[in-house]
């Protein structure tokens, strides 16, 4: 049981890193190999906000989730949209997909020279104690983790199918022609896109921070598995982002348990492979998205 | 004579919609058919049917006698028929040239054997002075033209030609049909999807109609552009009206 | 007259690259340039499949890694000469190439990309926990160390540097002919076509997959060259370094920032920016951490921000303007055949 | 076809300018003050991830060196001063072979010395062994570095298999002492060279020692989560667990063991991780009673360990590390043997280097007795085996084992507090 | 109210416009018909802004429009219905209509938008909820159409409303243009349906092969020989 509810509260977090890939997927059809780098700046910025304020991680969500969203803004605005524009007749804008690895090395080494190399951990009032809940015992801070990705995901979703900005952005994912004809911003939701796929990535970070360590690489440790999580779910799809998460969290703990855990990240690599190859669409993906 | 082409109950469905409807029809060796409905009729489905691009719910191609249902693309164009495409797709990076010539190394292996079939074509279609000129910098009438070109260096001997004749004006359609009566005369059975009546009534000695996915109609332009449920489906409930 | 002038530069061209290890004396510098043409040589083999195919494979390591492993186990194991066991290596990746090939060449786009990845970092898990492979040693993580027999030109170990620099040129002009071949052939313009539109080239009597197959094959052979000379010139192989994502997005990055689709610009590409990050190391290396790697980053960046057609195009301007309107003939654009 | 004639040229051009670039500025340093500078260059990642142990390593022997060249620099030589000439080598082993040539044939420095990684040791001592320049390994542990029969490598460090050797006998007194009987082991290790060729040697030492591996379960290095792993060991009960580890997932994985409660007789590490600054910061009160191996401490109680520890302190801000200690330790005896040579010609250089015999100096802190065998390895390089322990309060790594090097007035804790519940 | 000047248009290299000039009064229904491929849809394409022209001026009310992007001129009250409907398949009628009102001008009057909406094309409030893709071609013009109303344009533009459509939904279609052109909005119909569309507005242009080679009003063009020839088939 222990190891259910492990995945669960891993896969979560996995599920929320991946929610702002596949999003600025789905809306800009963009694959944003620069995730993993925005994780660790995140992490990078709430680390270092909570040890200088000493402020709960969890109100530390209401500062860095804006910076990041101007952060994603921003690398939209002035990096993402010139070669977008450039490539417009392009079907697959793959010097997209470069620039955003190309970016991530900026990033990786930007916090090398700022915050130097070594590995840190906010350690906050509940990073050591654990939650029983019968026999199962969870870490408080994996525990505030997955209820922050679950809570966060809801919002998430429901800011999408609720609200009007949310809209606009679904309906310029499924059609962006259409959707400038209706008077929407399409620049502007594209950027407002990678904001909030960046912004959410600050809110995995708070939730990280507590029982995860922080350094400049740590955005490759998610990277890999976020790609995955959002094949898996389907790409464009949130609920996706986030079930396929607790998949990927539920097969690594599980597996683990049958095999070694180096080959658990086989197995992921597996099960990626075989969903692609059967329903490249994912569990949750419409072939109409892509 | 004898049936080049032959449809047999070709059915498809998309989701709910049938967009191909049990379609009966037979093209013969060396006729220009034209393929004439309203937008969304089926024409360039049944187009997609015929080359593998879709598999049909049930039903069957037979071509030159043999079944092809169920070929790829590849290999289809490999049987004998070449199609072009309603929005045309040329290789935009490519010369003209060499976009002919990817056609023909269908036949041939070697780039001087395939460089002489372009230029051939390039003859008969008007297209030399534009040799080495990108294909994204032509002119949609130069693209049409482009499009056939592609088509002919597979060496077809039946041909689909979708609405290649649109958007041209009148000296250019004048130009266009001459064209592609004498790739006719060549001996290339040609089936056309057109919109433009006055063209295929001047090239087909045949014409199908079809509506909703249903052939409604079949025979000479004469009879067909006379027939009541043609005139209906064409220029909608005006008909009633008029 | 014109002719001569070029057959002329060629000549010229050819002889400098041979003298070169005349001119530069210094073991470091040549070996900076054998690794500096080493990578010009996996951003050409990259790009037959990821610049004339249009496929973006992020997973190529894989194929150094065969290359590399297997001829270095039948050298290991049984004393099989690397000039031998290249062969083994190079079917081995192609192999490998049609076991990944058949299903991910479905896939379209982003999608093939993902799956390269997924399948290349699988693959290392797998070979950083294998220590044993039948008879041969493979390593683990450990990695492999190539036997030492001394100079060797059998065993493709010389203490000099000299006769790696031969190779890997006569390696590099190898892989351009290759190219120049493809493009010019029926294979390259299936390639170029299937890349700028599937469903036409199809119509066209264009089979795409095994068109995409045969060129992964030929670019999964070429690689796993790479990666065996690799292997003898470092004589030791370390599972992520050979195989692992460092060295798939590094062919991608210099073949695209050269100037993909094109025969010189991964050439041009890798030589380059591979020399470019090697002077950024050498002055900015022991100062501040990740300055080097972050003004590469950078240079990319720039590149891919502001001649997204690559390095290639923007010598193909210079060059141009500089010989003046004689080149603009017949009204092809400038940059069309760049590098062709 | 003009063209392409044209940017050949334009090519070519680059080429020569860009090869001639890095000629120009390579060659130009190396003129002035050479009678009175001996060049030492050492290989460190300073980037990437374990840049932060290339820095430490960095900053011991720049103190070394600075001591060194302050009290009169090589005398034999005419005081020379050293120089130290750091190249980075990413950790990646193409990278460290390419710095190894550059150092050797354009700094044409003495002697190489440094790496880290066993990784990079590998292959760049290879090179330093073609060109007959001697190459002092100080931490690298794999055993293989000096297995190969080369000449000009001498490695300070002891071999991997040496700790896990060690740590089997510390099991077995152990139990003996305290009558806890042990039977059963688990070993956690990450999958690289490192944690492979522990298990090699655990493989090699515990069943001689009568113990069985019930556990051996390998995972990625920078694991995201390792609670699957320690679910299992949970399940599996071994008697010991065992673990290589860098800090990351060190601190990872004390911390998971304490939130499930799993409670073996001991945790005992092997360095790497368990022994960073950063460990105890990461994984907080959790790491307490843990067992770590390691070949130096601040309180290990040799001569003038203290001394150079707190003058390393003072100038850096924290506290030296085995790795760093090996580095300081080693630029002495560098020194040493160059002050023998009386020359800065390798081969000399080299025959000083084999003929090392230090009892007595700084080099104390490290070992009694600095001496090579004839493969170039330090004989009986020292090791010795800690515990996280609370001091008044707070948590230290105390030296506890072999008792004549353990702190004074500190004792053992074992087994595992609530062990066997 | 439009008036467009000298306008050259296209995609890439290739111009598909050709000098275009025309005008649109306030409260006009104009048709503008040709062959498939003429330039019809690159016409409305470039006065939504989705294209940007080489040259030539376009202008609504003394402001000139070309160059501006396609959310500022929809914001002007120039709104496209696309060729094959377009619309936003993975949301339910209820919420592309609601995506119609997205500018802010439009957003204070959600509500009588809706209710006028639902008046003028009752099915749509019957369908509320369901997906857009699961619909039949005609129900979707109504939601496109619907869609754009929401946003309250002055000129509303439609490009081949009756495609695919079976002769009585077309006529239902054309019916609803008709309602929608009685409350004071201008309409720009894109029709190949000849007959049709210069029997629902007052004047027509021809266009042929990116140029406009006839116009005047809609009675007069019906007449003409040449359309009868080469459009209506008679």
């Amino acid at each position: 049981m222990s190891v259910v509810a492990n995945g669960l509260s891993m896969g979560a977090i996995y599920g929320l890193i991946a929610l702002g890939l596949t999003l600025i997927f789905g809306i800009m059809k963009i694959i944003n190999f620069a995730q993993g780098a925005l994780l660790m700046l995140s992490m990078m910025i709430s680390y270092w906000l909570w040890k200088l304020t000493g402020l709960n991680p969890l109100i530390l969500i209401l500062i860095v989730g804006p910076i990041m969203f101007v952060v994603g803004y921003l690398c939209q605005r002035f990096l993402v949209r010139p070669v977008l524009d450039s490539e417009k007749n392009v079907r697959e804008p793959v010097s997209v997909l470069l620039l955003t690895a190309a970016l991530a090395i900026v990033l990786e080494n930007l916090a090398l020279m700022i915050f130097g190399a070594d590995y840190v951990m906010a350690k906050t009032s509940f990073s050591e104690q654990t939650i029983a809940l019968g026999a199962v015992t969870v870490s408080a801070a994996r525990f505030y983790g997955l209820i922050i990705a679950l809570v966060v995901a809801g919002v998430f979703w429901l800011f999408l199918q609720r609200t009007q900005t949310g809209r606009n952005i679904r309906a310029t994912g499924q059609d962006r022609n259409a959707a400038a004809l209706m008077g929407i911003n399409v620049p502007n939701t594209f950027a407002i896109a990678f904001g909030l796929g960046t912004a959410l990535l600050a809110v995995a970070a708070v939730a990280l921070i507590p029982f995860y360590y922080v350094h400049p690489s740590v955005g490759q440790v998610f990277m890999t598995k976020a790609f995955i999580v959002v094949v898996l779910g389907g790409l464009g799809s949130v609920p996706g982002a986030i079930l396929g998460g607790i998949l990927i969290g539920l097969i690594e703990s599980i597996g683990a348990q049958y095999m070694t855990a180096t080959l658990t990240v086989v197995l992921v690599y597996a099960v990626f492979l075989m969903v692609l190859f059967v329903k490249p669409s994912g569990m949750f993906g419409s072939r109409y998205d892509w | 004579m004898s049936k080049i082409l032959e449809l047999k109950d070709l059915t498809i469905k998309f989701g709910g919609l049938t967009a191909v409807n049990h379609l009966n029809m037979h093209l013969e060796e060396g006729e220009a058919l034209g393929l004439i409905g309203p937008n969304g009729a089926g024409k360039t489905t049944a187009f997609n049917l015929i080359v593998g691009v879709y598999q049909p719910t049930s039903g069957k191609v037979l071509f030159n006698s043999e079944d092809i249902t169920g070929l790829k693309p590849y290999q289809v164009c490999h049987k004998g028929i070449g199609r072009t495409f309603q929005v045309v797709k040329p290789f935009g990076n490519m010369t003209v040239e060499q976009n002919i010539m990817v056609g023909a190394f269908a036949k041939t292996s070697s780039p001087r054997g395939a460089r002489q079939i372009a230029s051939n074509i390039m003859e008969k279609v008007g297209l030399q002075a534009k040799k080495n000129v990108l294909a994204h910098n032509l002119t949609i009438p130069e693209r049409k033209r482009l499009e056939m070109a592609k088509a002919l260096a597979t060496n077809p001997q039946l041909l689909l030609l979708d609405e290649v004749l649109a958007g041209l004006n009148p000296t250019e359609l004048e130009e266009a049909i001459k064209l592609i009566k004498s790739i006719n005369e060549d001996g290339i059975t040609i089936m056309m999807i057109e919109h433009v009546l006055q063209a295929t009534m001047a090239i087909c000695s045949r014409i199908v109609v079809l509506d909703y996915g249903r052939k409604i109609a079949e025979g000479s332009p004469q009879e067909v552009t006379s027939n009541p449920e043609v005139i209906k489906a064409y220029l909608g409930d005006e008909y009633d009206n008029d | 007259m014109k002719f001569d002038k070029k057959l002329l530069l060629l000549i010229g061209l050819v002889v400098i690259l041979l003298l070169v290890p005349m001119m530069v004396t210094r073991p470091y510098f040549l070996h900076v340039i054998i690794m500096c043409l080493l990578w010009a040589y996996l951003a050409s083999s990259w790009n037959i499949i990821g610049g004339f195919a249009g496929q973006l494979s992020l997973g190529h390591g894989i194929y150094t890694a065969t290359g590399a492993y297997v001829t270095m186990m039948l050298f290991n194991t049984f004393g099989i000469s690397p000039w031998l066991g290249l062969f083994v290596g190079g079917a081995a990746a192609v192999l490998i190439s049609v076991l990944i090939g058949f299903p991910t060449f479905g896939l379209r786009g982003a999608y093939y990309a993902l799956a390269t990845v997924a399948i290349s970092e699988g693959i290392v898990v797998i070979i950083n926990s294998t220590h044993e492979l039948g008879p041969f040693s493979v390593g683990g993580a450990e990695g492999l160390i190539v036997k030492m027999v001394g100079d060797s030109a059998a065993a493709l170990q010389f203490s000099s540097k000299i006769p790696y620099y031969y190779l890997i040129l006569f390696m590099l002009f190898l892989v351009i002919a290759v190219s120049y071949w493809i493009k010019t052939s029926k294979l390259g313009y299936c390639l170029i076509a299937l890349k700028e539109d599937e469903d036409a080239a199809a119509a066209m009597g264009i089979n795409v997959r095994n068109n995409k197959l045969i060129a992964a094959m030929i670019s999964a052979f070429m690689t796993a060259l790479g990666g065996v000379f690799y292997a003898v010139l470092i004589r030791y192989l370390e599972p992520n370094a050979i195989a692992g994502g460092s060295m798939s997005t590094q062919m991608v990055f210099l073949s695209i920032v050269g100037g993909s689709g094109t025969i010189l610009g991964p050439v041009i590409g890798g030589i380059l920016l591979s020399l470019i990050s090697e002077v950024i190391r050498f002055y900015l290396g022991g100062q501040l951490m990740g300055l080097h790697l972050f003004i590469y980053g950078v240079i990319v960046l720039l590149v891919i921000m502001y001649q997204p057609r690559g390095i290639v195009a923007l010598l193909g301007q210079i060059v141009q303007r500089f010989s003046g309107p004689k080149t603009v003939e017949g009204g092809v654009s400038g940059v069309k055949d760049s590098g062709a | 076809m003009k063209k392409r004639g044209t940017r050949f040229i334009g090519l070519l051009v680059t080429m020569v300018m860009l090869i001639s670039l890095v000629a120009g500025c390579g060659g130009g340093g190396n003129s002035a003050d050479k009678a009175k500078e001996i060049k030492i260059g050492t290989i460190l990642p300073l980037s990437g991830s374990a840049a932060p142990l290339g820095k430490i390593g960095q900053q011991a022997r720049d103190m070394a060196i600075e001591e060194i060249n302050a009290a009169g620099g090589i005398k034999s030589i005419g005081g020379a001063q050293i120089k130290m000439i750091y190249a980075d080598s990413k950790g990646d082993p193409a990278t460290g072979v390419s710095e190894a040539e550059r150092l050797i044939t354009m700094e044409q420095v003495a002697l190489l010395t440094g790496c880290y990684q066993s990784g990079v040791a590998m292959p760049s001592t290879e090179v330093a062994e073609r060109y007959k320049v001697p190459y002092f390994v100080d931490v690298p542990s794999e055993d293989k570095i000096t297995e190969r029969g080369f000449k000009y490598v001498f490695r300070l460090a002891e071999k991997t298999s040496w700790r896990n050797r060690d740590q089997t006998k510390f099991i077995t007194e152990m139990a003996k002492t305290y009558g806890t009987p042990v039977k059963t082991v688990g070993l956690i290790y990450e999958n690289t060279a490192w944690g492979q060729g522990a298990v090699k040697a655990w493989e090699k030492y515990l069943p001689e020692a009568g113990l069985e591996i019930v556990m051996k379960e390998p995972y990625p290095t920078n694991s995201s989560d390792l609670t699957p792993v320690v679910l299992k060991a949970k399940q599996l009960k071994p008697d010991i667990i065992m673990m290589v580890s860098y800090v990351s997932d060190a601190a990872l994985l004390t911390k998971t063991f304490a939130e499930h409660q799993v409670k073996p007789l001991a945790f005992i590490g092997t360095s790497g991780g368990f022994a960073d600054p950063t460990y105890y910061d990461l994984a907080g009160n959790a790491s307490e009673y843990y067992f770590d191996i390691s070949t130096w401490e601040p309180d290990v109680n040799r001569p003038s360990s203290q001394d150079v520890n707190n003058k390393f302190k003072e100038k850096y801000g924290y506290a030296m590390n085995a790795e760093a200690v090996k580095a300081y330790v080693g630029m002495y005896i560098i020194a040493d043997a160059l002050e023998r040579a009386a020359s800065a010609e390798p081969e000399k250089i080299r025959e000083a280097l084999a003929a090392t015999d230090i009892n007595q100096g700084v080099t104390q802190m490290y070992a009694a007795q600095t001496k090579f065998d004839e493969t170039g390895q330090m004989i009986n390089a020292p090791i010795v085996i800690c515990q996280y322990q609370k001091v008044d309060g707070k948590m230290e790594r105390i030296t506890v084992w072999p008792q004549e090097e353990a702190r004074v007035g500190s004792h053992i804790v074992w087994p595992y507090p609530g062990a066997g519940k | 109210m439009i008036s467009i000047k000298q306008l050259n248009s296209g995609y890439g290299d290739v111009t598909v416009l050709k000098d275009i000039s025309l005008n649109i009064e306030e409260g006009e229904v104009i048709s503008i018909v040709g062959a498939n491929g003429a330039g019809k849809t690159t016409l409305l394409n470039t006065i939504s802004g989705i294209i940007t022209p080489n040259n030539g001026e376009i202008w609504l009310d003394g402001y000139r429009i070309d160059h501006l992007p396609p959310h500022k001129i929809t914001a002007l009250g120039i709104v496209q219905v696309p060729e094959g409907r377009r619309l936003f398949p993975l949301m339910t009628v209820y919420e592309n209509l609601l995506i119609g009102a997205s500018l802010p001008r439009s957003r204070s009057k959600v509500k009588e938008n809706l209710e006028y909406v639902f008046e003028l094309l009752p099915r749509l409030a019957e369908r509320k909820d369901q997906i857009g893709r699961t619909m039949s071609g005609g129900e979707q013009q109504m939601v496109a159409i619907g869609r754009a109303l929401m946003a309250m344009p002055r000129l509303l533009m439609l490009d081949e409303p009756s495609m695919g459509l079976s002769p009585l939904l077309a006529g239902t279609v054309f019916e609803t243009i008709r309602k929608i052109s009685e409350q004071n909005i201008t309409v720009l119909l894109v029709e190949q349906n000849v007959k049709k569309a210069l029997g629902l507005s007052k004047r027509g242009y021809v266009l042929e092969n990116g140029f406009i080679t006839m116009d005047g009003p809609s009675t007069e063009l019906l007449n003409n020989p040449h359309i009868k020839k080469a459009y209506l088939g008679l």
